[in-house]
């Protein structure tokens, strides 16, 4: 076995991580066969608390929709859109962060600039208007999540890619006559992976918060709900049905905590030196 | 002989599992006595930093255990001694110095304050610290000490970095002084300077010094006694006359018999038009902007040289002087600012597209850091079918030429499917030259191609550079900064100074009657001159090299 | 000197520069939203007509054509007219000052909350790594970080207000109280504790792993081994080698974050409804009221390019290496 | 007894306190108790007297003329005259605010016959004339500093002078409105509180901690979300209130663009009509602060008929009639897909649509809810872009005034919320709405109003659903607050403290 799955499967943070995902995943795609409900329809009455009825033992809303099953069934919105807005943020990031590392001069320059832009306009906001623009939906979310959390892996996949430009290897690859598109894709992107795919773990865990947010301030897609929207939804009512909140909460944090662990997990498998540093 | 200042008995520590052996030091017993110098020396890897950490108990303990033995200091066991005063003997009586002076020094404290802190560590009243700073500030030779204790450690170079380090070992007048190659980091010139420093403070206080070194040259120039460390084990130890002049383990032998010297080589001067010519390249490095002014660095300035098919052409200088920079411009991996670059007659200073694709197989480079050189994630065939490939040799013809040029480097076939981490150092230079050779090229310029490797695997690597430049008529640039390498391989030379030619001609000629300077001085500084052992062929020189003192100030 | 004036200035025509391109682009941007703020104003309005709606994008200047409208905005901009509220009838400006002490003195409370518990965190953490101590912290640390910052806001107000009834819930006053003097600052106080660590625990959360992080890589930096070589005492290479050095990367993130912050409280202040300009800036956004988003764009992208060179400034004197290579 | 503050809920802040320009309910609440009107009216819609002190209709109905408050003055201390009328009426009014152009529109001339007699001649008779002397639409404004100057831009709109009971002290924005006592308000001894301060709180839970905390003493419309109103009642400081709403009324529909298949067929609208559990509605959405609506006028406001078609929940009648049109199943069950463009107003009218979703799905219609904010919502709602929507306008104590705007084909107008945008389009509609609005007669504007209900529920180009009570929370220490139908929007010159 490869030595990074090797280190990784031994590690507890990326045991707990991946069966916490695991589970999330399973039930967004099950949901339909663990609760063949609908889980639109009034189940039974209205702000049933938990732990009262078991065939609902994380109560209901205020129309009466089982909790339970909302989670499983909402998992899918948040996941897809916290896997999603990455994959295109990480695509955008590495194409920016790898020409300006590689080709250096005004390049360079240009493409900073435009990153630094968009790291000086106050991310959250600027989402929100693009949600707006959009006109709230899935899509559009994660397009708007996508277009404020790409900077920070530009300018990682820039810097790696500016220290690998000059490694050896490199300098070898060019002097053997390959392709500044083969050099970039074959030689130099593979190595620059890995602390992008540990950067993409936590990058999912802050999109799905940031889903969770927008959701959470009434733009979230009505048709395709998430944790956040249920969060939002019941935000009025925490007096009388905390559980309301407080579970889909719950489920974002632990899957948040799933993916943070993950992340770790992913970059001390990359890195054992720097692990070791750490049980010293 | 009176009872030893240090004695370390039967050290053993314990790597942790999985590693390709069990302990990084086994069983190891050393002495040292006051006033006296003991060299360590001994491959890459063979517990030498290991057992002078183990003796300031600075080992990581999570990571290297200590399993037996005992360290005497005083009578007392270091090793059982409470981290408290362990702490109050660190630095006071047993000192310590460091390889890398670039990362040795705190960047945010300056060294005034850092030295201080020593003091103060170390019960030295306040008042009488600044007067003590200035004098061991002094001592070591650092210029201008008023105003060089304000500085900053980037604001200093290697060599006065490591005086600083010094000067803080020194602070408080030790027993003992450990140094974990402390000039290994360092030019040739600088080299000379610390030993002599760290000789002659050392005689002063009569200090014991430990000192950890991987060169001969080193351990010639300084010892009063050597040990010879092989696997984690002391394998030999003795007088420094002994040792060298007769070793006895077969291992000292080996090492001592691959140390790199002066030899006269005897160039073939009947040879056809040269197949590089270099002419006026200059190159200029520019940094800053606008604002704060752009800096130009004169990398290379007006080279002009020759090199022959069948000729290895050496280009020798300090650390900075632009070898690297010519090379780079050779293969246009740096962009030409002036002058020209011609190859069979056509200029490739500015050839681009088509004309620049077709160069490429026809001149090719050999890596310094075997590590660094090939793509940690392509197997070892990749990077060599990399080449051919793109200049689309069809994929079976490639392949065919992988086996032959595998072979020719003493690699087994199967070597093709296995990633670099799993070759040696030396392997790994030798699949750094088959990619090379892959594409068939008339000229190889090999930047510092053997200085990472130990001293045992540099005499094969170079060997076999040697056979293959013969063996497909090759032109060679060899560039290094270890004069008896170049002696060994080259045929003519090129000596280098912040970027200009001062000196080039013959090998033979350049190193025995130097004209330049510069030339004599780098000559000097070259470790272990007045050592010529050769078990083999007895202690004479096989040519005489005027010997230049007194190259420290 | 000179240069360090110079490089100031083309610093900030830069910024200049990159702000002016982030209110154009918003500006642009904005436009492209359905609606506008007449029909916002109609749909509340419950009535309306074309008279009435031509009448209002007469008013707001919306019935001339988009680029005259953008260069008068520019321009204004650049005369330091931020332009008017079409929702609130006032001066943006005047209108961003009102709310803008909230938001500040929210986020400056909640960043040094963030700051010094996160450092002190870390540094536990970091220099007892791998003992339970590193352990709890690291463990604390990774919960308020995966933790959706409104629902924290939103269970904190439930158990401290609801049930205990230790804290106020909402707003930065008690409503209705006219406190003065000693009293309006403990009111305020008061209200500001739960928004406060609210926002800061997230950020709590970062810098403790930041540092833990940062003092790791540098427990192991050679200068360190040199330090302990010398026999310096624990305290003192803590001090002054490991966490002198251990904190310059912090203080690049924190001033990075610092300016993100007055616009990253929109959650906090609609939780708790904080009177800032967060929320200033969702509801100019939801009523279309542009020149208000605008400004607050305006305004929290000049935070950021003020704290990241402020940021450089600290930078420089705590680091002796930058800025001396020229 | 006098003296005493009151806290009232301000949600929305309020864009403007300058009432001739901005209508907005929480601009009403506040501004209510600045500016003043002619008239105000009773829960039975009986005019009472406010800035007029008697008034009377000559028998043709063209007539109406009023006698004003003698010694009433401006916050400025100017004296408010007949001429204030004439301007407001003839000239503010009808350059600035769409609903009042509805009513002054109808004048042939008005005039000032002396300084506090004012004369309004009709060009024909209009039914609901002295409804639009109610506060919101008739709001009387400062000549004297309004007379001849752009009214949008006119500075004084920061700073409102009204005639009012309240004047506003201090206005903090994003944190508090306050008000203070007009000390020479023309009422006799009134107005008896000291101050009202109106805290703006944009959350819903921090508004009804505020009211439980006893924070704030009074919530009006939807400022609690509903499933909260219940709980609120039933602690011992507060007093649940449904009166107060008469002039709103609302009755929460869904509108249909008529325009759209399947919208354009009346099977399908009535199918839906029979799919939605109106009781379910009244219970699930609004918890019981509303009744199940019949048609498009409330019960709670004029000219209501309750002999029209009735939909009563029935599944079977709907997939009857979706059969008949020939909308089967397919394999999931799903006859047609429409969507829903949501009412931005709060969570309320996202539940709304929700269960829009969940019951139209069990007879087959499958329901995409487009969300949308305000902007958006308004703009594609006047520019027919949706094919239902839910909505819940106000009938301003009159369907001439607030039923007929949706019904009448000359009301549609493209790009104008508020209007006809369902499309529909009946010319004996049309001609019924016509003869009701000139009716001088109660008896003869009934009698086409009935019938005009008979043909809407019919024809049903909207699903009327739930007749919405909003709910007043009030402390139970104050009395005399709520005493018209404009309820919390009234000046409050009568509220005042209980007597311990
Ligand atoms: N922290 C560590 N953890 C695990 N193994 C280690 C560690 N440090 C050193 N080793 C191993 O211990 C052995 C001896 O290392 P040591 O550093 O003493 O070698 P050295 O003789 O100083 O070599 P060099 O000349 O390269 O410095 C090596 O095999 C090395 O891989
Ligand atoms: N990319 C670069 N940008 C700016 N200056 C450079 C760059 N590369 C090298 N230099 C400078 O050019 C000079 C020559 O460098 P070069 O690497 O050629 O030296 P060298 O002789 O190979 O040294 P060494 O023995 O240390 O490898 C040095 O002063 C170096 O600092
Ligand atoms: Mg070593
Ligand atoms: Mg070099």
């Amino acid at each position: 076995m490869n030595p990074t799955l090797r280190r990784l499967s031994r590690d507890p943070k990326a045991l707990i991580g991946f069966t916490i995902l695991l589970v999330a995943t399973l039930s967004a795609i099950f949901a339909p066969m663990l609760f063949p409900r609908d889980p639109w329809a009034m189940a039974t009455r209205p702000f049933l608390p938990p732990f009262e009825d078991p065939e609902f033992w994380l109560g209901t809303d205020m129309l009466g929709r089982d909790i339970f099953a909302g989670l499983a069934y909402r998992a899918r919105m948040s996941l897809i859109v916290g896997l999603a807005s990455t994959v295109a943020a990480v695509v955008i990031g590495i194409v920016i962060g790898a020409l300006a590392g590689y080709f250096g001069g005004w390049i360079d320059d240009v493409l900073m600039r435009v990153t630094e832009f968009f790291q000086t306009i106050p991310t959250f906001v600027f989402a929100l208007l693009m949600v707006a623009i959009l006109s709230p939906s899935m899509l559009s979310i994660i397009i708007a999540i996508c277009i404020v959390s790409w900077p920070p892996v530009a300018r990682l996949v820039r810097s790696e890619v500016a220290s690998l430009r000059n490694r050896d290897f490199v300098r070898a690859a060019t002097v053997l006559g390959e392709s500044h598109g083969r050099i970039i894709v074959a030689q130099i992107l593979p190595n620059t992976l890995s602390p992008v795919i540990a950067m993409a773990s936590l990058m999912v865990a802050s999109a799905i918060l940031t889903e969770a947010a927008i959701s959470f301030l009434g733009l979230g897609d009505p048709n395709r709900m998430s944790w956040g929207y249920m969060i939002g939804a019941s935000r009025t009512v925490i007096r009388q049905a905390w559980w309301m909140s407080f579970f889909p909460g719950l489920v974002i944090l632990l899957v948040v905590l799933a993916l943070n662990l993950l992340g770790e997990a992913l970059n001390d498998a990359f890195n054992p030196r720097l692990a070791r540093r750490g049980r010293r | 002989m009176s009872a030893p200042l240090l004695s370390i008995e039967g050290l053993t520590v314990a790597l942790p599992g999985g590693g390709e052996r069990a302990h990084a030091v086994r069983d190891v017993s050393l002495t040292l006595a006051r006033g006296e110098v003991l060299c360590i020396v001994g491959e890459s890897g063979s517990g030498k930093s290991i057992t002078a950490s183990a003796v300031m108990n600075l080992l990581p303990s999570d990571q290297l255990r200590i399993t037996s033995g005992r360290v005497r200091y005083e009578g007392e066991d270091l090793l059982t001694l409470s981290e408290r005063r362990m702490r109050r003997l660190r630095g006071d009586r047993i000192s310590m110095i460091f390889q890398e002076p670039m990362t040795s020094l705190n960047p945010v404290a300056t060294i005034g304050v850092q030295i201080e802190q020593v003091l103060e560590a170390h019960g030295v009243p306040a008042r009488e610290r600044a007067g003590r700073v200035q004098e061991l500030v002094r001592a070591v030779g650092l210029p201008d000490p008023e105003s060089i204790v304000k500085r900053y450690p980037f604001r200093l170079s290697g060599g006065q970095r490591q005086r600083v380090m010094i000067a803080m070992a020194l602070a408080m007048e030790p027993d003992i002084l450990i140094a974990d190659e402390p000039t290994t980091a360092l030019d040739v010139t600088t080299q000379a300077q610390i030993l002599g420093l760290i000789r002659d403070l050392q005689r002063d206080r009569g200090m014991g010094v430990l000192f950890i070194t991987h060169d001969f040259g080193v351990v010639a120039d300084i010892a009063d006694r050597v040990a010879v460390m092989q696997n984690g084990e002391v394998v030999e130890t003795g007088p420094i006359e002994r040792v060298l002049g007769a070793p006895e383990h077969p291992y000292t032998k080996k090492l001592i018999g691959a140390v790199p010297r002066f030899r006269e080589t005897q160039a073939d001067e009947s040879r056809d038009a040269p197949i590089l010519s270099v002419r006026g390249l200059t190159k200029i490095y520019r940094s800053g902007g606008l604002v704060r002014g752009v800096r130009e660095v004169r990398a290379v300035d007006g080279v002009s040289f020759d090199i022959r098919r069948g000729e290895t052409l050496g280009l020798v200088g300090e650390s900075g002087s632009g070898k690297s920079t010519i090379g780079q411009c050779l293969l246009r991996i740096a962009s030409v600012d002036a002058g020209e670059v011609r190859f069979d007659g056509q200029d490739i200073a500015h050839a681009t597209g088509r004309a620049l694709f077709d160069y490429r197989t026809r001149a090719q480079m050999v890596f310094q850091d075997p590590f660094a050189s090939l793509n940690p994630r392509h197997t070892i065939g990749r990077s060599i079918l990399a080449g051919p490939l793109a200049h689309k040799v069809p994929r079976p013809e490639a392949e065919r030429r992988m086996a032959r040029l595998l072979e020719r480097v003493g690699l087994d076939a199967g070597a093709a499917t296995r990633y670099p981490h799993e070759f040696s150092g030396g392997q790994r230079q030798r699949i750094g030259i088959a990619r090379a050779l892959a594409v068939e090229p008339d000229l190889l310029v090999a930047d510092e191609a053997v200085s990472a490797l130990d001293v045992s695997v540099q005499a094969q690597v170079l060997e076999l550079l040697r056979e293959i430049r013969d063996e497909f008529d090759l032109a060679m640039l060899f560039i290094t900064h270890d004069l008896r390498v170049a002696s060994n391989i080259c045929d003519r030379v090129v000596v280098l100074h912040r970027g200009k030619i001062v000196e080039q001609g013959p090998v033979t000629e350049v190193f025995s009657r130097p004209a330049h300077a510069y030339t004599q001085e780098l000559l000097g500084a070259v470790p272990g001159r007045s050592w010529h052992g050769d078990p083999q062929q007895g202690a004479t020189p096989t040519h005489p090299i005027p010997v230049q003192q007194g190259a420290t100030t | 000197m000179t240069r360090l004036v110079l490089s100031v200035l083309l610093r900030l025509a830069k910024a200049v520069g990159v702000v002016l391109a982030i209110v154009l682009l918003n500006f642009v941007l904005i436009r492209l939203a359905p609606g506008d703020p007449a029909s916002v104003m109609a749909g509340q309005a419950g009535a309306a007509d074309e008279q009435f709606m031509a009448q209002l994008r007469a008013q707001f200047g919306l019935d001339k054509p988009l680029p005259a409208q953008a260069w008068s905005y520019v321009s204004g901009v650049l005369q330091g007219d931020l332009g008017f509220s079409y929702r609130q009838g006032m001066p943006v400006s005047e209108l961003i000052l009102d709310r803008l002490p909230a938001t500040l003195l929210l986020t400056g409370t909640a960043f040094a909350i963030a700051l010094i518990g996160g450092v002190l965190m870390g540094m536990v953490a970091g220099l007892n790594a791998g003992r339970a101590l590193d352990f709890i912290v690291s463990v604390v640390s990774l919960l308020f970080y995966a933790t959706p910052l409104f629902w924290v806001g939103l269970m904190s107000i439930l158990l401290f207000s609801v049930y205990l009834d230790w804290l106020p819930a909402f707003g930065m006053t008690q409503v209705g109280a006219r406190f003065t003097g000693w009293e309006y600052v403990v009111d305020v106080a008061r209200h500001l504790v739960l928004p406060a660590t609210t926002l800061g625990l997230f950020y709590m959360a970062v810098y403790a792993r930041m540092t833990r992080a940062s003092i790791l890589e540098v427990r192991d930096m050679d200068y360190v081994r040199t330090a302990r070589a010398m026999g310096l005492p624990r305290r003192r290479m803590v001090r002054s080698h490991i966490l002198r050095n251990a904190l310059l990367p912090i203080i690049t993130l924190a001033g990075i974050q610092a300016g993100q912050l007055v616009g990253g409280a929109i959650l906090t202040e609609t939780v708790f409804g904080w009177p800032g300009i967060g929320r200033l800036a969702f509801d100019a956004l939801l009523q279309r009221d542009y020149q208000v988003l605008l400004g607050v764009f305006f305004v929290t992208s000049i935070m950021v390019v003020v704290f990241n060179m402020i940021t450089d400034l600290l930078y420089r004197l705590v680091d002796p290496r930058i800025g001396a290579a020229a | 007894a006098d003296g005493g503050s009151m806290n009232i809920i301000a949600f929305p802040e309020p864009p403007t306190l300058f009432i001739g320009l901005d209508q907005n309910g929480s601009t009403q609440t506040v501004a209510g108790k600045i500016y003043e009107s002619l008239l105000t009216f009773d829960f039975d819609f009986n005019p009472q007297p406010g800035l007029a002190t008697s008034w009377e209709m000559s028998e043709d109905g063209l007539v109406y003329t009023f006698n004003l408050v003698q010694n009433a003055t401006w916050h400025d201390g100017t004296p408010f005259t007949a001429h204030d009328v004439v301007f407001t009426c003839r000239d503010f009014l009808m350059e600035v605010h769409p609903r009042a152009r509805v009513i002054f529109g109808n004048c042939e001339t008005i005039e000032a016959l002396d300084d506090h007699t004012v004369r309004f001649t009709l060009k024909q008779p209009f039914g609901p004339f002295l409804m639009g002397f109610e506060m919101s639409t008739a709001p009387m404004i400062p000549a004297h500093l309004y007379e001849g100057t752009d009214y949008r831009t006119n500075p004084n709109n920061d700073t409102p002078v009204g005639t009012g009971p309240f004047k506003l002290a201090e206005w903090s924005r994003g944190q508090f409105i306050r008000l203070e006592r007009n000390p020479d308000y023309h009422g006799e001894g009134q107005p008896h509180l000291e101050e009202l301060v109106f805290p703006i709180l944009p959350d819903a839970g921090a508004r009804a901690v505020a009211l439980e905390q006893g924070q704030v003493q009074q919530s009006q419309f939807f400022d609690i979300e509903l499933f909260d109103v219940p709980r609120l009642a039933e602690l011992p400081h507060l007093d649940l209130i449904s009166r107060g709403y008469e002039f709103y009324a609302p009755v929460a529909r869904i509108e249909f663009n008529n325009r759209v298949a399947p919208f354009d067929d009346v099977r399908f609208r009535k199918a839906v009509n029979y799919a939605l559990d109106r009781q379910l509605f009244a219970d699930a959405i609004f918890f019981g602060l509303g009744v199940p609506a019949t048609g498009p006028i409330s019960k709670r406001t004029r000219f209501y008929s309750d002999d029209v078609t009735t939909y009563d929940y029935n599944l079977e009648q709907a997939e009857a009639l979706l059969d008949e049109m020939g909308l089967t199943p397919d394999g999931d069950g799903v006859r047609t897909t429409v969507s829903f463009l949501r009412l931005p107003w709060g969570e309320t009218w996202a539940r709304f649509a929700e269960m829009v979703q969940q019951q139209l799905g069990q007879i087959g219609i499958r329901v995409e809810i487009e969300p949308s904010d305000p902007a958006s919502w308004t703009q594609r709602y006047a520019n027919w872009d949706f094919q239902m929507t839910s909505n819940y306008p106000y009938q301003f104590g009159d369907p001439a005034l607030g039923v007929a705007r949706f019904f009448i084909s000359s009301n549609i107008r493209q790009g104008v919320a508020y209007s006809n945008c369902t499309g529909y389009s009946n010319p004996q509609v049309d001609a019924l709405f016509e003869k009701s609005a000139h009716g001088v007669t109660d008896e003869e504007r009934q009698a086409a109003y009935t019938e005009v209900q008979q043909i809407l529920t019919d024809e049903v180009p909207m699903a009327w659903l739930v007749e919405v009570d909003f709910p007043t929370l009030l402390d139970t220490r104050y009395e005399d607050v709520i005493v018209s139908a404009i309820g919390t929007n009234e000046t409050y010159r009568k509220a005042k403290l209980a007597a311990e």
